[in-house]
Order: C-alpha cells, then structure tokens, then sequence
C-alpha cells in the first residue's frame, strides 16, 4: 500500500488494519500477568468432580490406586494440574499408589508428578512400599484387556527394571480387579473411552478420569455409570483443587496449577472477545461514513 | 509397460484388499494388517529419498551462495549430528541393544532439549494466532459471516464467567437462554449435524475416490510417459 | 557500516551475553530450551536471523529424528528382523531365535523399486511400489469408510423425533432432534455437485450452509482454550523453569 | 464328487470327537467319584460347582478365539472371589490356566495367538477341553467338570458385514454406469465451487505481479486419499503455471509424496510444452515432523513472498499457522481439506476453502473429465440414499419399528 493512501486513511480505517502484533502482545500479557500475579481462580465444585473427590475422600487408608498418565507433553499443561491434584489427594488418603502409562509420552511426565508433588510433599512415601512407577507398555487397548487377566505377564519390571516380584506392594497384585480405583489422565486414544470399556466395564473396577476440554464432552456420557467422575480441561483441575482446598485448608496458600491455568485461559478469552467486538464496531463506524458518503459495499 | 503395470498392481491389489474385508479366514483377515505393515516399510526407504534430498537442496544452497545460505550449514550441521547420534546410539547407556531413545543417550538429549522447545514453541505460536484470525474473520460482512460470529462469540462467551454473569437473570423456563447452556447447545446440537454432514460428504467422496483409483480414472499420480 | 546493519551487531552481542550469562547462572539444558523458545517466538514480530537460526536446526534436527526412528523402530526388527532373524541378532538378541517370514522380501523389493528412481533410466519402476501403495489405501479406505462414516452414521441419526420423557413431552429434546436432523439433510443437500441449487433445493442448500458456519464457527470458538494452554505450558517454562519468576 | 473325500474326513472327525467325548466323560466320572470318597471332612463347605454350558467358536474371524460359557448359582456369587478357566489338548491331560473371569461374570473369552510359533497359538479346528474353577482365595475352590471338544475355527464370510458388502456393490455399480453414460458423451451439470474457480484468477494474478506460487500438499503420505485428490488438483495446477511461466514451489513433508509431486509437476510442464522449464528444484523435501515442516514453510513464505498459496491435502493443527503467515504476506490463498477438526480454521483465515468432499470432487472440476465428473453423479447419488435412508429410519422409529436400526449396523 503506498504511502499516501495511509495517510489519507481516517482514524477509524487505521484502526480497522490494526497491525496483529499488537493483538499478540495483548494475548501474550493475557497469560503471563496472571502467571506472573500468581492469580488464582475459584471454581465452585461441580457434581462429576464433586463426585470424584468425594470417591477418593471415602478410600480406606491403603487402598491400591492405579494411575495412568496417557498423555503428552502438548496437552501435559492442561492434564498435569488434575495428576498433581489427584496424586496429593490420594497420598493423602495414604493411598498405596501404581502409575503406569500406555502412551509413551507418559513416561516422562509420570516422573514430573513424583518428583514435582509426591517426593517434596510426602516425603514418607517410600518407593515399591507406598507408590510405584511401572512406566510405559506398548499395546493400546490390548494391553489394557491382557492386564484385566494378568497383570505381571505383561509388567514383569518396574520402569527401572526392577523384578517386579521383589516389590513389596506388587505382591497382591495379580489383575486389574485388585485395585480399588483406576484413574486415566488424557482423552486421546488410547485413554478414559478404553478404560472404561476394557477394564472398568467387565472387571467391574470403578474407573475416574481427567482429559483436555476439547475431549470431554465425548465422555460426558459414561457418567455416572461407568466413570465414578471426570475432571475436564482446567476448569475441572480447578474444580477439584477447590474441593481438596475446602477439605484440607493446608492448601490454603499452595499455587494451584489448575486455578492458575484458569485465569490464564479466562483472560485470553476476553482479550479475544473483546477485538472481535471493537472489530465489529469499528467496521459498522466505517460501513455507516461511506454510507454517508454515497459509497456502497465498501470492505477493507 | 511403464503405464499399465502400476494401473494393474494398483487394481489387482485394491480389489483383493476389498474383498478380503469381508473373509475373516488366514490369510485374507490379515491382509490389511501385513500391506500396512508393508507400507510402513517402504515409507523407511523413502526416508533415504526425503534425507538424500535434503542434503542436496541445501549444498546447493550452500555451493551457489544462495540468500540465507549460511543457515543451511545449520540444518546439515543438525542433521548429520542427529542422524550419527541415533544411528550409533552414541552414549546409549545399554550400548547399541539399547532403545535408540533411551534416557541418558544423546540422541534423546537432543530430542528433549533441542526438539521438544521447538516443536512446542511452533505449537504455542496458534494461541496468537487464533487471536489475530478471529480479530479478522470474524466481522459482520455478510450473513454467514454473522452467523460464523455468534456461533464462535457463545462459545467463547460460555467459557468465561462473563456469560453466566450477564445472563443470570434468566431462570426457570428460560435457563436454556443461559449463555453457558446455550453454548454447550451449540455444541451438541447444530455443531454435531455440521460436522456429520461433512462427515457423510468425505465418506462419500473418499469411496468414490477409491474406486476411481482402483479403476484406473484416476491416475494423476502415475505422472505421464514422459520418460 | 549503516545504522540497521550495527543495531544488528548490538543485538546479535546482547544476545550472546544473555546466553552466557543463562548458561552461568542456569545452566546450559535449560538455557537453551528457553532461547530456541524465544527465537522462535521472534517470528510474531517478523522473520529475523534468529528465527532462521532455529528453523533450519529444528529441519535438520527433526528430518533425522523421523530417520533413526524409522531405521530402528521399522527396518530392523520388522523388515531385518523378520527376513532373517539371526541378522540382527547383535543388536536384538530377543528377536534372534525367531523363525524368519520369507514374505517380508515383498516390501524389501518394493522398497528397491522406490530408490530406482534414483537411477536415470529406471525411475519409471519406482511407480510400480507406488502402485502398491495406492492401491492398498484405496482398497482399506474404500470399505472402512463405508462401514464406519457411512452406514454408522445413518445409525446414529435414526432417532426418535418426538420425545416424552416421565414428565410428559420433552421440547427440548424434541427440538434438538428435529435441528440435527433437518441440519444433516440440509448440510447434504448443500453437497449436492450435480444439482443447481435453486428452488426448494436451492433453500436446503442455504439452510445447509447456515449450519456449517455454525459447526465452523462453534468449533473454532471452541479450540481456543486448548490453544491457550498450550502458550502457558510455554510461558511456564520461560517464566518458571528458566527465569524463576512463578512462586 | 469332489465333497466325497472331505465329507468323509468330517465323518470321520465327527466320529472319533464324539468317541473320544464319550469316553472322557466316562473317566471323567470315575475320577470325580475318587475324589467324592478320598474327600476329608474340612472346615470350610465348598462353594458349588460351575457347570460348563457351551463353548463357541467366535464368529466372524480368523478362528484362534473361543468363547466359554458356564451356569452359576446366583446367590453363590458372593461367597467366590473369582473364576479361573483352564484349558488342556485332551480331557486328561494338562489342564492349563487360561485367565480369570469376575465372580459375578459366567462366560469367558480365550483369546489366542493367531501365529504358529507363538507361545500362546490356538490351533483351528483342534479338539479343546475346558474347566472352570470357581476360586474362593482363603478356602477350598471346586472345580468344574471336562468339557470338550470345542473347536475353534476360520470363517470365510463376515456375516456382519453384509450391509457393507452390499452398500460396495450399488456404489461399484452406480460408479461405473455414470463413468460409462459419460464415456458416451452424455453431458453433466456440475454447479460451480468457488474456490475452483478461483484457481485460473489465483495464478493469473500471481503472473501479473511477478511472485511465485506455493502448493502445500499437508502433512499426508502417499497413502492419504486427500493427498491423492491433491495430486491431480497439482497436476491441473503446474499446467497452467507453466503455460504463464510462473514460478512453482512445492515443499513437501513426505519423501515419497516428494517423488510423486515431482513426476506430477513434470509430467504437467511436459504437457504444457515446456519441459524445459521445470527442475527437481522447485519440489523438494523439507522435513517429517510437523511442526519443523511448518517453521520451514513458514520461512519460505516470509522470504519467497508468494502470491497465492495452496493449501490442498491432509493438515492438523498446523493449518492456521500456515493460513496466518500466508495471509499475513497478502497471499491469496485456496485451502481444502477432509479434517474436519482444520476446516472452521481453513474457513476462517483462507480466501477460498473446499470443505471435505469439495477438495476430492476439485480433481474432476478442474480437469473437465467426463469420467471424473461421472463418479460425481454417482457421489450424489449416495448422498440421495443417505437421506432417504435417513427419512425411512425416523419414519421407522417413530412407527416403533426398532429393527431398522439393526439393518443398518455393522457387526464387527
């Protein structure tokens, strides 16, 4: 565009080519302000979170848990809040604890909770008596119906290679049937869908869940039958840091990832919602002075 | 020769595939599983094809000091560091039986320092992204355009407490006007009919497209007898 | 030396001493996690040296990634490992005792056939395994569409229009039902190639193009928030594991 | 004549099956009555015996899987912690553990390896003897008795596939004929798409200002229907580029979709009359991972300047960053795509956008060939069946006539 023509423009046709990065930059502040403030935002429980807590809430002490981290590192902001959530919840509980993954990606981030929550908040947590790292098995679904039948066959080591059967809290562990609670974070494939039909389903396991908000809404329907609960996307981290924080005010003054995430997305939200209103403005001011000017389906 | 032969294989072995869809008995019910499997192979020599290419578009880049030719030695420089390191399994903790991406090996430290920063930088720059597209595109130009706009507005509405906020008023009879009810409507409803719309058409397409391919119409893919 | 060309000699130094500096106090891992982040991020502003710089590492960097992955992951234990076992024997001794499955030589010759194509004379073979492959996708694709796009969906969406629940007639759902099942015929008609759209056609196809924007519009909205978190997982890194300014 | 001898083998089958049965349950019998006599009082009662009902061979598959079913009283659930089924060649010998099924839960699946030289291979068609144990962990267990032979075995047809089956064959037969009434000249309606022709005004503009055009073909292999379908678009393409010698680039994600789109864009200069003009260089290789691809294309548009991009083929999230860059250089752009989760992005942030089908039916717009056009006509007329079907099934549920919905499901 030559210069000239620029400078005829009105304010209002400037306006209207805004240069992007300036919308860049007011996203970019969107998420980081809130990071930066340490903002939080309280999300009030809904029912299939409430439901959640509550079934963890009422585990007796010792009770097996087995987590599984089905996710990567691209949704991993989203999910790690519910893991770390859960993970404290359950440690608190004395909960014994069995992680695995069935994406490979999992692994990774499986470590991230220990070392992240359970090694600096539970320091008595002590490995192959309270939690377990088993790490990562191929097979998708498969695997999930073969540890359904038999567990060790298919983890015969831990993730570091230790013998399974030299680990104390693996000794009554022979299916999946033995456990008292599955949880599957991530909603991709594999994930929450293949828990629920392979494993809580015809062993008859209760089976909770946390997945991005864009998958939720696809496993929505499994509750209450099938899932005890589900935690989706940020809100529902939020949701369920709110209910540990009511039921365990040490939290109180703990940055909760969820919340925090919350803030982020609730202000991005806004930030968007407002440029496409004062898009919408600034092209009816424009629309109405040519119309005024007797010029007809002008569009920029 | 050169144009019939691919036209039968590609005939001979559709119509197989297709049929054997339907016969669950060996070795038929397997046969989609081995071609796949087959397919993942041959998709390993054409890596030699892609890393061969590679290296020859940027030496020439290099050779004729084309703009930006110093970046090039960059992506050889990466790519041969890469390549050695995972083929050798340089420093794999179990040697060369190990995994080629095992904790501790180099070829996984440049995965998780240099590849996963990048790949999730790339990934982040969409959250700008859909904030400068959705500044332009949505505008009040037209009426698809306005209705492109409410339906993407409720949505983004719904997912803040904004929406419940303004429409708290509306209870009873009219909490389904709740802007956070509303959206999960949209969702459900007349975005599940567009998108299984769609899905039908791309079915559609996709089957009509097979059979050109496997009748032989279709054939842009074989090139020309040009040589 | 004109004045772009030294803010770029300013900058270039600027950026050389962060780095150091990061590498002193934060160590190099994560340094250059954060740096590459930030190059990359320089893009937003507009194309530089910097994003050039991590451009061209993340192709070679990434092109050799998907080769090793390939070679070790596929060509060795399901083409080496399955003509001739004892071969890779060295390197997966679990596979070494394993009985060979001579049809493995199908995609050994098919792979031969692509590479010719790198002889001057004899890349017209190399369209023979492309055939092959063509063929094989058209064939799976052809009645897997069918059965799962095709058939399935006309049972997801025979539904019952009318809807009563315990509490008499539901309107709601009823409502509900009738907009997917008029948005799909609609959204079809709208499909239609070899019809004009004009008429009663013609107000199908508007009905049908009014719920695809709804659909694109919804969707659209609705991926925001995905994208959102995935800035902050980034942020979070920049801010907090590198710079240490979160908690 | 040719059923004699393999009716006999049957015959023959059937005979010693039913004998070696008969003589199982007799010794069956006998060792049951040892165990009734050597029993000792104990201190716990046992629970009842699971009574196996029937085994089935599962089907519509490949044979090597067998379905076990077995009566439990009811109200004996609760005191059984679980049921193991175990499973021997004959009636006496080893009987090995196969899995475990829930106490609350009477049948079970045996699931085995369909390869010879596995550990756990089923045979097909071999005589196979089950038990079922119902185990109480702290106490005695009881045992079922033998039961046997069942069978595993191969089908040759997928009985649930019927509606498909038939479904390929009126598609197969409405492809052909319109192919065929359009290869006798008869003339096609085809309406207009905007984005196809949009292409002609895209490259002629790109030719007037003097800039390049980019074609992405996406991050699909060579085996992605979308990738096929954009072959022939960059077919048509290339052809017009070389009539007014523009300049071409094709950056490519996969090496072997790179071969392709350089015996395509050749073979199109070639047909324009310049072949000359062409050179590997402008279709090369760029990288396989998506977001590297990206950051590359990305580059080329900030540097190349392009005039118009195509966006043609199989995309993920990558599609917006690419349409934004691309808009942010003032390119024209033309996208299509069959994912249905990039089209709103495609839509939004692109000139033109062919949705879905529209990308797979552009091949046969651009090229104006009576036989692609034909396959058109037969698309719709699936589109037409569709609905009818649509309209029938509501009709049909709403008369409540629930069996239509069984017509039109596939068992797998």
């Amino acid at each position: 565009m030559a210069n000239n023509e620029v400078q005829n423009q009105s304010l209002i046709e400037k306006l209207q080519l805004i240069d992007r990065r300036i919308i860049f930059v007011f996203i970019a502040c969107a998420v980081v302000i809130p990071l930066l403030v340490g903002a939080t935002m309280e999300e009030e429980t809904t029912p299939i979170v409430q439901a959640f807590f509550d079934y963890v809430e009422n585990l007796p002490e010792d009770s097996r848990v087995l987590l599984s981290f089905d996710y990567g590192p691209t949704t991993a902001p989203e999910i790690q809040p519910m893991a770390d959530a859960i993970v404290r919840h359950c440690a608190e509980r004395k909960c014994k604890l069995y992680m695995m993954a069935v994406w490979a990606t999992g692994h990774n981030l499986t470590g991230e909770t220990i070392v992240n929550v359970l090694n600096p908040e539970f320091p008595d947590y002590k490995y192959g008596e309270e939690y377990v790292n088993l790490g990562y098995k191929a097979g998708n679904q498969g695997l999930i119906r073969l540890l359904l039948v038999d567990f060790k066959r298919m983890y015969s080591t831990d993730a570091a290679g230790t013998a399974i059967d030299s680990i104390p809290m693996m000794e009554n562990i022979n299916n999946l049937k033995n456990f008292d609670l599955i949880v599957s974070f991530g909603g991709g494939f594999p994930g929450i869908k293949e828990w629920v039909l392979y494993a809580g389903d015809p062993g008859n396991v209760p089976v909770g869940g946390g997945c991005t908000a864009v998958s939720a809404p696809l496993l929505y329907p499994y509750y209450p039958n099938q899932l005890i609960g589900l935690l989706g996307g940020a809100k529902g981290a939020a949701e369920y840091e709110n209910a540990l924080i009511t039921a365990y005010p040490q939290y109180e003054n703990k940055r909760m990832a969820g919340m925090s995430l919350m803030v982020s997305q609730t202000v991005s939200h806004m930030v968007i919602i407002f440029f496409i209103i004062f898009g919408n403005v600034l092209y009816f001011l424009h629309r109405s002075k040519q119309k005024a000017n007797g010029i007809e389906g002008g569009q920029s | 020769m050169k144009r019939t032969v691919p036209l039968a294989i590609t005939f001979i072995v559709g119509t197989v595939l297709v049929l054997a869809d339907f016969i669950p008995h060996k070795p038929f019910g397997n046969l989609g599983d081995d071609f796949s499997l087959y397919f993942d192979i041959i998709a390993v020599f054409a890596f030699l094809l892609g890393g061969g290419n590679l290296i020859r578009v940027h030496l020439t880049k290099i050779n004729r000091k084309r703009p930006d030719w110093q970046f090039s030695i960059v992506t050889l420089v990466g790519f041969v560091v890469m390549l050695a390191a995972g083929i050798f399994k340089i420093s794999n903790p179990e040697g060369i039986q190990g995994d080629v991406a095992a904790i501790g090996s180099l070829f996984n430290d440049l995965y998780m320092y240099i590849f996963t920063p990048l790949q999730a930088s790339m990934f982040a720059l969409l959250a700008f992204f859909v904030g400068s597209a959705s500044y332009r595109a949505f505008r009040a130009k037209n009426i698809e355009a306005t209705i492109l706009l409410i339906a993407a507005f409720i949505i983004l509405l719904g997912r803040t407490p904004f929406g419940l906020w303004l429409t708290e008023g509306l209870t009873g009879d009219l909490a389904f006007l709740q802007i956070p009810n509303l959206a999960n409507w949209v969702m459900d409803v007349p975005n599940l009919a567009g998108q299984r719309a769609i899905m039908i058409g791309i079915a559609l397409g996709v089957i009509s497209m097979s059979l050109r391919v496997i009748l032989g119409v279709e054939r842009t893919y074989l090139g020309q007898d040009s040589d | 030396m004109s004045k772009t060309k030294m803010t770029a000699w300013v900058v270039f130094a600027f950026v050389i001493i962060a780095f150091a500096v990061s590498v002193a106090l934060k160590g190099a891992l994560v340094t250059v996690g954060a740096f590459l982040t930030l190059f990359i991020f320089s893009f937003l502003y507009k194309d530089n040296p910097y994003y050039k710089f991590a451009e061209h590492l993340f192709v070679g960097v990434s092109a050799a990634y998907w080769m090793c992955m390939g070679f070790w992951g596929t060509m060795v234990p399901n083409l080496f490992g399955k003509l001739y076992p004892p071969m890779v024997g060295g390197v997966l001794p679990a596979l070494k005792d394993n009985p060979a499955e001579p049809f493995m030589i199908i995609p050994l010759i098919l792979g031969i056939l692509l590479l010719m194509r790198l002889a001057p004379n004899a890349g017209w073979i190399s369209r023979w395994a492309l055939a092959f492959i063509v063929g094989t996708t058209a064939g799976l694709n052809l009645v897997r569409y069918l059965r799962s796009d095709f058939i399935q969906q006309i049972n997801n969406t025979t539904f019952s229009l009318y809807i009563s629940s315990a509490a008499g007639f539901d309107f709601g759902q009823t409502m509900s039902n009738i907009v997917i099942f008029i948005g799909v015929l609609c959204g079809l008609i709208y499909f239609f190639f070899s019809k004009e759209h004009k008429g009663a056609f013609g107000a199908g196809a508007r009905v049908g193009i009014i719920v695809l924007m709804v659909t694109f519009g919804a969707s659209f909205g609705y991926t925001v928030m995905a994208r959102i978190s995935l800035l902050v997982g980034r942020m979070q890194f920049l801010f907090g594991d590198w710079l240490g300014m979160i908690k | 004549m040719k059923y004699i001898l393999p009716g006999f083998l049957v015959a023959l089958l059937l005979l010693m099956a039913l004998s070696v049965t008969a003589i199982a349950q007799e010794q069956d019998e006998t060792v049951g009555e040892d165990v009734d006599t050597l029993m000792q009082p104990i201190e716990q009662e046992p629970p009842p015996k699971p009574v196996i009902t029937a085994g089935e061979d599962r089907p519509n598959d490949n044979g090597h899987k067998l379905t076990i079913y077995w009566d439990y009283p009811q109200e004996a659930t609760g005191k059984i912690d679980y049921f193991e089924v175990y499973r021997a060649e004959s009636p006496d010998g080893e009987f090995k553990l196969r899995g475990t099924s829930p106490s609350n839960y009477f049948e079970y699946f045996d699931i085995g390896d369909s390869d010879e030289n596995a550990e756990d291979y089923l045979e097909n068609d071999k005589d196979l003897y089950y038990k079922v144990v119902a185990v109480v962990e702290d106490g005695p267990s009881s045992e079922s008795d033998v039961a046997g032979p069942y069978h595993a075995v191969g089908q040759w047809f997928h009985t649930g596939k019927v509606p498909v089956m038939i479904a390929v064959i009126i598609f197969a037969m409405f492809t052909i004929y319109f192919i065929q009434s359009a290869r006798k000249g008869k003339d096609l309606f085809v309406r207009p798409l905007a984005g196809i022709e949009a292409v002609d005004e895209a490259i002629g503009r790109a030719t007037e200002m003097g800039k390049p055009i980019l074609y992405v073909l996406g991050i699909g292999t060579a085996a992605d229907i979308a990738t096929i379908a954009s072959f022939t678009i960059l077919g048509r393409v290339a052809k017009k580029v070389a009539e007014y010698q523009t300049d071409l680039i094709v950056p490519c994600y996969d090496a072997i979709v790179m071969s392709v789109a350089q015996d395509v864009v050749k073979s199109a200069y070639l047909e324009a009359g310049r072949p000359d003009q062409y050179s590997d260089d402008q279709v090369f290789f760029v990288t396989n991972a998506q977001f590297a691809y990206v950051a590359g294309v990305n580059g080329i548009m900030v540097r190349d300047l392009p005039a118009t991009n195509f966006y043609l083929g199989y995309f993920a999230a990558e599609s917006l960053i690419l349409a934004e860059t691309g808009n942010s250089i003032g390119a024209i752009q033309i996208a299509g795509t069959d994912q249905v989760t990039q089209i709103p992005f495609f839509v939004v942030a692109c000139d033109y956008t062919l949705i879905g089908e529209e990308l797979y039916a552009a091949s046969a717009y651009l090229g104006r060939d009576p036989l692609l056009l034909g396959s058109l006509k037969a698309e719709d007329w699936g589109k037409a069946i569709f609905m009818v079907l649509l309209a029938f099934g509501v009709l049909a549920v709403a008369f409540g006539w629930e069996g239509f919905r069984e017509i039109v499901r596939v068992n797998l």
